[in-house]
């Protein structure tokens, strides 16, 4: 195109602190085929929008550079802004000389000189630009929600709400996810199992959803729109349509000896079990390796005891597929286990706090099973040693978060907000008992939060010790925790009946796997990568994809179901038009030109190149070819680089253009 | 070994299995055999077979020219032989609609080509007919790299100063592409100009960017029949830019063109565990 | 009366030339077993014996495979154009064969005729030829049979004829030649030895009435069949000039590079439209030799051709020209079939 | 100052007009103006244009010789050259050398009917011819001019037709391929030879210059030769490829003949000498 | 015959190098973006060039970087296993695998083209890596070999 609009944006002073916008706009006036060059503050906003439409009407432009930002911030923008003015938005790009020009470049000449470069390039690529429109391909309107924590119930809910059906999958053979195991949620101490059951049985009768609990996703084909997902329905050996959830098998079952996971191992269930009493589905299910009819063969009580003949020794897992155009991952978290043994070398764990080996040593999630009413416990709190009502009890947070040396460095955010809850708890149990605290700063920046925690303080007697624990070990049935008070300016010792480790906030194990099966980006520590930090919190980098919940990051509940009420928006947004409209940046194959070898064919991750042949009209072979499904082509442009012969081309990466841009260096 | 293939040639034709016999002529005794096109059992007598038939008759099978001719049947050396197995993974050619004779061969060329030194292929595989009897044994890759490895002794500077002085000499004529078997392209990439990926002049740095793309195109694909090498007028020793991408596939994947024709190619696939000491 | 020179003489004029500027081109080796035509930096690198001719051919000293015609700058929308440097250093070409020789008088037709290429004839004007006379050939010369000979003088302005024992007779033929050997000469009788020439095996007079008639023969097809379309008997063909131009580009900056083309690449008389009027190898082989000894003939009087042999001593299958021009003259010494005809035929090879 | 045949000049776009969706038609003039003042043409002539940083194309001279303050030529988008001149705008500058070839023997042609027969993009070589006769319109006979293309977007300076359709003694036949028009075409349907045979153009002593596909040229000429016209009175522009336009580069021989030296216009009689081979 | 005496080096203290990068848009360009929003500052001497993804990343580029005048070339995208595209990255460690051994063999510095992975939380790693590609090009001087083949106009 040869009348190009080159844009400057000052970005306030962000760009312009480093940049010399205006001699930057001299010489970019020279550039060949431009027309138009002008700076203006704040490029991206409405009158900087309004400044580049008036300037494409003006001058007839067939092409614009935007020199601002990232265009993974406001390419979109400045492509409805030329779209609205008749501009096609294939003809934008954008010059990045903010992030990777004026903030890391401080020296005016070389950052201006660099910034001129970045346009030039941008220039010589939009010349050779082609006008494109979308691609639309056929959507199915229905939502698979990986994940049956509160996050998942949520996004299921409103989705299914909206009308549209949903698959929700859950690992557990109940979904409620960590939020059911709580006893009481902060800051209003309302009881968790009353707030979040409801949602539950809600879920479990709701006609737009279909629960597989006990299930996992096995594979994840196809792309936005047109997602073939297959499910692996784990064997429950219980048929849940027959079964009335009497509770007959689970108690006949002579094993009642397993550890509940449930309960973290703080309590037993037997082979044939519901994991808590308000599960949904409540049907039971068969722990594979504790029972004794399924390992040795013998025993078989809880089929005799069943009337409904639900139990079957035979069932098998079950393959199932999906077809759904809209994913939704709310896999949530973990707490670290932060015995010695660690998966990777980097991770030191806790071994001087005696987690593991110290029957008395617990973590958060422990505490709150035996706090609560449905806990092995009753309610009632007993030390998992010798079950005696401790007397004194210490909270310790921050372990193995903010720790760069052999934890995790992020902050868990919800530590002190359930450790002031805790200490409530306790109090509220054990009159008389004296509750420590030790912690390196509250973090308590929601509503009522930090009252909450004066509370704790002020009114339930909570003892705060501002300082670390070195060492936790266990003398004559009393676990004497060493600190220190960096406020008092001296070592703590406190002799504790029982210590409660606030540790680190991780994602669910086996979501590395999970994402990669979705192409979903993922950190270092295993959290999924949203699209963008602040602008686009709950969508990924997989188009269709989307995210809510502890999965993508350390939260508490009601960010949890503000993100999964986000993502089913998100979703309903995509569901609201009657087919997708694909980026087309895709591509595409002369087909005069390929010499058939297939190595793109090979070579395609998403199988998006078939082998074709070309006949004239009698049928007769005239060649054979490779041609791209563009319902399929994801735009990587592998086949481009591997084929020999440059018969590949991808569009809005094509040879001349990126060609133009490494000349234009020259 | 003569009489043997005039024999065989002579039953195919009148068979009328093939139609044609790409095979070695060498009409006045004073050149160099050439490639002939038997179409008659009366010609087959033209057919010889000595040391000097070094060219690789396999870069006549993706010829439109050669094809109109009909099913052709092909004599092949060892090293020709694998261009076939190539060309058959790249879905060039329909094997089953040519018949491959192999001849067992013990080095040609006069002086003899120095592929031959490091060659295992003395009995060509995957053919439909053998004639005659060689013994190959394995050769261990540090003797069929020896030329490159002697060659990469010297510093960086000296081999940029010794491909600089060679590559200046190349005049593009493209011989070296056109006598390949594994260049078959529609329109090669030399050939293209939206956009010029390369100068087509014969600048120095138009040959450094050809023969880097004709080299690297020939990556997990190249069989050593060193046609390059003996067709270049410029005397340029290709045969280094070819045993260094042959060597690079062998110690990195241990893939060696041409071998099987099942195996999976180099170029266009890949595995997770794939090794390498060189990404930060 | 003879002149000659002594080798070592040779050698020292050579070194001196090169000293003072002047640029000396000549046989040379290349890698152990290639002679090649080259820019030499010292004598001792020029080869005079014990090998009939190099693979390529003096072109490359006069019309070199890529030369730059003229420069431009890109401002905006403001273009400048400027000349681009000629060479103005006297270039020596030193022990060339007679047939390289020969093929420049054949270039200056084409290179003059209407328009002036101020290249080529800067060149040659620039230039000196000296050459030596052959003394052996190999099985692809075939110089005698297009009228030249191991001493055609055409094209060269002084030749050597080896006496042996590193002694040489000098016959200028030009004022250039003249003022080249000026006071190195001495007087002798000795006459310089000259190689007996290829024997005459083809007949131009029937190759051109068999071209005159048979454009659409089936010949054509049957002798080119093998023809892999490379560019490697016209690159090194002393006569062949075609070229083409292209653009090279650095930035805001270039040069319109005129570089060595021919008509044997498939693309290169394809049209805008994608039609190809040769787009099969036979119809190219079949135009090399029709512009040859048909087309530049008829249009300049001179055959486009000087019989050096190269075409088909770097041909990688073998084929070049001999083997067609053969196979015509076979063709319509059949055609003549019986009588008088066939009689005249064989008679008119004998000469 | 050394002649050096490559060289351009650089010549100033004045005006770059659309005529299809991939055809544009582009106005230059010299920059230099002493240039400008010694050029000179003849109708049927060609030059090679330079787009700088991409290379030459050779287009004919689609303006009358008879119009000094510029020339014009048109193309059609097809490779690098053509992309890159697609982009230029007015106020650009881009090269130009020739005249090259030879030219429509206008003075022979004098006195005599013109018939002229265009195809798709092959207007803008008779283009020139047309208003060349029609600057001098007493000197020739009846003109004819039958221009057929594919569709109705395909034909490239419809305005002009419309002006020659003024003229008198001069009739103009519209024509697109059946299944190219548009509802409201008012021109003949079908390929031009048939076109042609249709309005049986009573031809005295008439001339004719066919330019298009070499599909259309085989099927015209016989009905040009019912019309009574002679082998050496049909004349068409060969299509060749071309790169120095000075007879020296080789691409274009043919035959006998430099395409771009004794060429591009050919009598049908002197193109019975060449081989097929164009 | 190009007559191979070496350019005068330029003194050392004001030759800028210039470094060409090819990055993958899902990752390696993140990554930059990142290192910006945390403003952590590096030599101004890269020119980053956006492509979707390393698998796009044609060998020819890294030639056409260096005839452009680049003095290092850097080629940079997602970990193995992070590929937006799943496997974009895998093919292009294969490619390069080869490639290399091509170059060195024609005796292009392998020391001037540079491999990385950087996902997009490394924005520290882009910084350092870009310093070190910096700061090692300015000790090794322009890359007078290759400016010296490419003297054309």
């Amino acid at each position: 195109m040869a009348r190009i609009g080159v844009f400057i944006c000052w970005c306030g002073e962000n760009i312009s602190r480093h940049v010399d916008v205006e001699k930057l706009a001299e010489q970019c006036a020279h550039l060949p085929g431009v027309r138009c060059c002008l700076t203006y503050k704040y490029m991206c906003s409405e009158p900087g929008q309004n400044l580049i439409r008036e300037k494409i009407r003006e001058e007839r432009l067939n092409g614009m550079v935007v020199a601002s930002c990232s265009p993974h911030m406001h390419l979109k923008t400045f492509r409805k802004a030329a779209e609205a003015e008749g501009l096609n938005p294939y003809l934008v790009e954008m010059a990045n000389i903010r992030e990777h020009c004026s903030w890391v470049h401080h020296d005016v000449k070389a950052a201006t000189a660099k910034a001129a470069d970045l346009i030039r390039m941008a220039v010589a690529k939009v010349r050779r630009n082609h006008a494109l429109s979308p691609i639309r391909v056929p959507l199915t309107k229905r939502a698979l929600v990986i994940g049956g924590g509160v996050a998942g119930i949520q996004a299921a809910l409103d989705i299914a709400d909206a009308g549209h059906e949903v698959v929700l999958v859950e690992r557990e053979p109940s979904i409620g996810g960590k939020m059911a195991g709580l006893s009481e949620t902060f800051p209003t101490l309302d009881c968790s199992q009353c707030i979040l059951t409801p949602r539950m049985v809600e879920v479990g009768q709701h006609p737009n959803i279909r629960l597989y609990t006990y299930s996992d996703v096995e594979a994840v084909e196809g792309y936005v729109g047109n997602f073939s997902v297959t499910i692996r329905k784990r064997a429950r050996y219980v048929d849940i349509s027959k079964c009335t959830g009497c509770g007959a098998c689970w108690n006949a079952c002579p094993n009642k000896k397993t550890p509940s996971e449930f309960d973290f191992g703080m309590g037993k269930r037997s082979a044939i079990y519901v994991p808590f009493p308000q599960a949904v589905p409540a049907r039971p299910v068969i722990d594979a390796n504790a029972c004794t009819m399924l390992t040795k063969g013998k025993c078989g009580l809880c089929a005799k005891k069943c009337a409904a003949g639900a139990i079957n020794f035979k069932d098998q897992d079950e393959l199932i597929t999906e077809k759904v155009g809209a994913i939704v991952v709310a896999t949530g978290y973990k707490l670290w286990d932060i015995g010695k043994e660690q998966e990777n070398a980097k991770l030191a764990g806790y071994g001087e706090y005696g987690y593991g080996t110290y029957k008395d040593v617990i973590n958060s999630l422990q505490f709150e099973r035996l706090v609560s009413a449905s806990g092995p416990t009753g309610g009632e709190l007993r030390r998992p040693s010798d079950g005696a009502v401790p007397k004194t009890v210490v909270f310790i947070s921050c372990v193995g978060s903010r720790d760069n040396a052999k934890g995790m460095s992020y902050c868990s955010k919800i530590c002190c907000m359930y450790n002031a809850k805790h200490t409530m708890l306790y109090k509220h149990k054990v009159h008389d008992g004296q509750a420590h605290v030790f912690y390196m700063d509250i973090r308590a920046g929601g509503k009522n939060y930090d009252e909450f925690v004066r509370r704790a303080i002020e009114q339930d007697g909570a003892q705060y010790h501002r300082g670390r624990v070195s060492k936790i070990t266990e003398e004559n049935g009393k676990l004497i925790v060493r600190g220190v008070d960096t406020l008092a300016g001296e070592p703590v010792t406190i002799e504790a009946d029982l210590v409660v480790l606030a540790t680190a906030m991780r994602p669910a194990d086996g979501v590395e796997t999970l994402a990669q099966k979705l192409n979903v980006g993922y950190d270092e520590y295993g959290f999924l990568s949203e699209s963008h930090p602040k602008l686009r919190p709950v969508e990924t980098n997989a188009a269709g994809v989307f995210v809510c919940g502890a999965c993508q990051g350390p939260k508490d509940i009601p960010e949890s179901v503000a993100q999964a009420s986000a993502a089913a928006g998100k979703v309903q947004v995509m569901f609201s038009r009657e087919e997708i409209t694909r980026e087309p940046e895709i591509a595409s194959i002369d087909e005069r030109m390929c010499a058939a070898c297939f190595t793109c064919v090979r070579a395609c991750p998403y199988n998006a190149i078939e082998r074709a042949e070309i006949r004239d009209r009698a049928g007769r072979l005239i060649k054979r070819t490779a041609r791209v499904n563009p319902g399929l082509c994801m735009g990587c442009g592998t086949c481009v680089a591997v084929c020999p012969s440059k018969s590949a081309e991808l569009e809005g990466f094509t040879e001349q253009q990126v060609y133009a841009m490494v000349e234009s260096l020259g | 070994m003569t009489k043997q293939l005039h024999k065989v040639c002579r039953e195919l034709l009148e068979s009328g299995k093939v139609q044609v016999i790409i095979g070695y002529g060498q009409k006045d005794r004073g050149q160099p055999p050439h490639p002939v096109f038997i179409t008659s059992p009366e010609e087959v007598e033209g057919l010889v077979w000595n040391d000097q038939c070094v060219a690789n008759l396999t870069t006549y099978l993706t010829r439109k020219e050669i094809r109109a001719l009909g099913k052709p049947a092909i004599i092949v050396k060892g090293c020709d032989a694998r261009a076939i197995v190539v060309l058959q993974r790249e879905s060039q050619i329909d094997r089953s609609a040519m018949v491959v004779i192999g001849m067992a061969c013990n080095g040609v060329g006069e002086p003899r080509l120095a592929k031959c030194a490091a060659c295992d292929a003395h009995v060509p595989a995957h053919v439909d007919i053998t004639i005659g009897e060689a013994v190959s044994e394995p050769v261990d890759p540090e003797r069929r790299y020896n030329d490159l490895n002697v060659f990469m002794t010297q510093s960086t500077d000296e081999r940029m100063d010794y491909w600089q002085d060679e590559l200046e000499r190349c005049v593009r004529c493209y011989a070296c592409r056109q006598v390949c078997p594994l260049c078959y392209c529609e329109r090669c990439v030399a050939d293209k100009n939206r956009p010029v990926r390369f100068s087509t002049a014969p600048t120095l740095k138009g040959n450094y960017a050809w023969h880097i793309t004709r080299a690297f195109h020939l990556a997990g694909r190249c069989i050593g029949c060193d046609e390059c090498t003996r067709a270049c007028p410029a005397g340029i020793n290709l045969r280094l830019l070819n045993l260094s991408v042959a060597r690079a596939a062998e110690n990195a994947f241990g893939y060696r063109a041409g071998l099987d024709p099942e195996a999976e190619p180099v170029i266009g696939s890949f595995s997770t565990q794939d090794k390498e000491s060189f990404i930060k | 009366m003879s002149t000659i020179i002594g080798g070592q003489v040779l050698r020292d004029m050579v070194n001196d030339w090169i000293g003072d500027g002047k640029r000396v081109g000549g046989p040379g080796y290349v890698g152990n077993h290639l002679i090649l035509y080259r820019w030499l930096h010292r004598s001792d690198e020029l080869l005079l014996e014990s090998y009939p001719r190099p693979h390529n051919s003096i072109k490359e000293f006069l019309f070199p495979s890529h030369e730059k015609l003229y420069h431009y700058k890109i401002d905006g929308q403001h273009i400048e154009l400027s000349e681009a440097v000629l060479p103005d250093a006297q270039q020596i070409i030193f022990a060339a064969r007679p047939c390289d020789a020969a093929s420049l008088p054949i270039l200056d037709h084409v290179f003059n005729w209407d328009y002036r290429d101020v290249f080529y004839n800067r060149r040659r004007s620039l230039t000196t030829v000296v050459t030596l006379a052959c003394q052996d050939h190999d099985a692809h010369c075939f110089c005698t049979s297009v009228g030249g000979g191991p001493d055609d003088e055409r094209g060269s302005d002084a030749m050597l004829f080896a006496l042996g024992q590193d002694q040489y007779e000098v016959r200028c033929f030009t004022d250039k030649g003249k003022a080249l050997f000026e006071g190195k000469l001495e007087e002798s009788t000795r006459v310089g030895k000259v190689g007996p020439g290829p024997e005459r095996r083809l007949d131009l007079e029937t190759v051109r009435e068999f071209l005159k008639t048979d454009f659409e023969s089936p010949l054509w097809e049957r002798q080119t069949l093998r023809c892999i379309g490379c560019g490697a008997c016209a690159y090194n063909c002393p006569t062949c000039h075609c070229f083409d131009i292209t653009d090279e580009k650095v930035g805001s900056a270039g040069v319109r590079m005129r570089s060595w083309d021919s008509c044997q690449m498939a693309m290169f008389t394809v049209h805008a439209s994608g039609h190809n009027p040769r787009s099969r190898q036979p119809q190219r082989q079949r135009q090399r030799i029709y512009h040859k000894f048909e087309i530049y003939p008829s249009k300049f009087g001179e055959i486009l051709c000087t019989g050096c042999g190269n075409c088909s001593r770097v041909c990688p299958v073998g084929l070049g020209i001999t083997p067609v021009l053969t196979a015509i003259q076979e063709e319509q010494a059949a055609r003549a079939g019986t009588g008088a005809a066939q009689e005249a035929g064989r008679e008119k090879v004998d000469q | 100052m050394v002649m050096n045949i490559y060289k351009p000049d650089l010549m100033k776009v004045l005006q770059v007009r659309q005529q299809t969706g991939d055809v544009k038609s582009v106005r230059i003039a010299f920059e230099d103006p002493a240039r400008a003042a010694e050029f000179s043409f003849r109708v049927g002539q060609f030059g090679i244009f330079s787009a700088f940083g991409y290379g030459e194309s050779t287009f004919n001279i689609c303006s009358s010789s008879n119009w000094k303050d510029y020339i014009e030529f048109c193309f059609r988008k097809t490779g690098a050259v053509t992309e890159a001149l697609w982009q230029i705008e007015e106020g650009d500058t881009i090269g130009f050398r020739g005249p090259y070839g030879n030219s429509y023997p206008m003075e022979e042609w004098e006195g005599r009917d013109l018939i002229f027969l265009g195809g798709g993009i092959a207007m803008p070589p008779i283009r020139c011819a047309i208003w060349y006769a029609l600057e001098n319109r007493d000197k020739y006979g009846h003109i004819t001019v039958v221009y057929g293309a594919r569709t109705t977007r395909d034909l490239v300076f419809q305005d002009e037709l419309d002006e020659w359709a003024q003229h008198e003694r001069t009739t103009i036949i519209r024509c697109v391929d059946p299944g190219g028009e548009t509802p409201d075409w008012k021109g003949e349907i079908g390929f031009v030879p048939n076109v042609l045979k249709k309005a049986a153009i009573q031809a005295r002593n008439a001339v004719a210059l066919v330019i298009g596909p070499p599909i259309m040229i085989k099927n015209t000429l016989p009905v040009l030769s019912d019309m009574g016209l002679a082998e050496r009175d049909i004349y068409t522009s060969l299509e060749n490829r071309m790169k120095c336009g000075v007879g020296k580069c080789g691409r274009c021989n043919c035959g006998p003949v430099y395409v771009c030296k004794e060429g591009p216009v050919f009598s049908l009689e002197q193109m019975k000498h060449l081989p097929n081979d164009f | 015959m190009t007559h191979k005496q070496p350019h005068p080096d330029p003194d050392m203290t004001t030759f800028e190098p210039k470094i060409v990068a090819y990055v993958c848009n899902w990752c390696t360009y993140l990554g930059a973006d990142l290192a910006g929003t945390n403003r952590l500052e590096y030599p101004p001497n890269v020119r980053i060039i956006r492509l979707p993804c390393t698998g796009r990343i044609d060998f020819n580029l890294i030639v056409k970087a260096f005839e452009t005048g680049a003095d290092a070339v850097l080629v940079s995208g997602c970990h193995p296993g992070d590929c937006h595209y799943t496997s974009g990255n895998y093919h292009a460690r294969r490619r390069w695998t080869l490639f290399r051994e091509l170059l060195d063999t024609l005796g292009i510095e392998m020391d001037r083209i540079h491999f990385t992975w950087i996902s997009a939380a490394e924005g520290r790693k882009w910084q350092q890596v870009i310093t070190e590609i910096t700061e090692k090009t300015r000790q090794m001087g322009p890359y007078l070999a290759y400016k010296r083949i490419c003297r054309v106009s």
